[in-house]
């Protein structure tokens, strides 16, 4: 099944996108998820050096949760608005 | 609960408008504004970040008793000396306006899918921030 | 350290500029608004008031490491949902802004000599205070 | 010796007037202008049910403080500027 992966700051600009599909079995993680893009060779290095929370179609949720076809997983390296 | 995220300069009075209620007799604001450096760009998940802050300040307003709570965050570029993030919250009394406005901010910059980029003397970096 | 007495009704954004500073990352406000009553008359002893506000500024900025710190308070009728003290406070970071603005409004309310009557439906009766 | 003594809010009311004058022995103390003020009869009755602090020449003193001619005396009740 099909995912979508939504990139931002650091690892956007690492992709050169902000925004990736990835192929994965049905019945797959959050956990899956992440070690297909660990394999990623633009997202290897980043991803071995940053901790990354992840948000499914806009909710975070944990490592365990399972993906569905057409998910929008987001991931959400640590954060730093306000000012 | 008005949360926005936004690429225009933010306003504090009209913030600060949408909270004013008969009844509260108390308002705080916070404003977070771009210090010591030429500026800050600001990169958000957007249709993640305005429907997480406007949970996250209903929250906020049911745990501190407040009459109205509201925030803006600007994305894009923001000079040195313009405010990037706007909260006012709207009490009875100030204890309570007080505490509101100061759970709201750090919670917007603890959670909220946003992540900010220094630039000085020519220089860009990544601020390292906090993991929601 | 600015610190005014006037019959104007107050600016909530003016205040706020006084205190920008291009080393201060956080601006904390509070406003006190007239509210549940038809309006508050308030009476000052502007001669000693103005220059009490502003020494009581000035040790507020020295206590809580501010940068810049400002006040201003009507006298004469403040009408329902209009404000009658507006505090703003500038900081490097919020923890400073946030405290020395609730530090300036708390010593403002306790020892200024400013008093005010109540007006609702038909009836005036002086608020019982703080004695300073 | 003439002090000239402020009055505000209820004290003002009540004296129908934002000021007065009061004739001091020379050496008088705060304490002194107060006992004055306390047996005159527009302020009596609110002198004896409302705690004051006194101001001399725009300035918070304590009962024993000196006062001198001309003096600035500021009657202050409970305030509640603010909000």
């Amino acid at each position: 099944m099909k995912v979508n992966v939504r990139l931002f700051a650091t690892l956007r600009e690492r992709a050169g996108a902000s925004s990736i599909d990835i192929e994965l079995p049905e019945r797959a993680t959050v956990d899956d998820a992440l070690d297909v893009l660990r394999e990623r060779a633009e997202l290897a290095d980043a991803l071995a050096r940053l901790p990354v929370r992840v948000a499914v179609n806009r909710e975070y949720v944990e490592l365990g949760a399972a993906l569905h076809a057409d998910d929008e997983l987001a991931l959400i390296t640590p954060v730093s608005g306000g000012c | 609960m008005h949360a926005r995220i936004s690429a225009e300069p933010l306003s504090l009075s009209d913030v600060a408008k949408l909270v004013a209620h008969p009844a509260a007799g108390a308002i705080v604001t916070f404003q977070g504004t771009t210090r010591e450096v030429d500026r800050l760009d600001y990169e958000a998940y957007v249709e993640m970040a305005e429907p997480y802050m406007r949970r996250l300040l209903r929250e906020c307003l049911e745990q501190h008793g407040l009459r109205a709570l509201a925030a803006e965050h600007r994305v894009g570029s923001v000079p040195l000396g313009e405010a990037s993030v706007v909260v006012a919250a709207s009490a009875a009394h100030r204890q309570e306006a007080f505490a509101g406005a100061r759970a709201a901010i750090d919670r917007i910059k603890a959670e909220v899918p946003i992540w900010k980029r220094e630039l000085s003397g020519g220089e860009a970096r990544w601020v390292g921030g906090v993991l929601p």
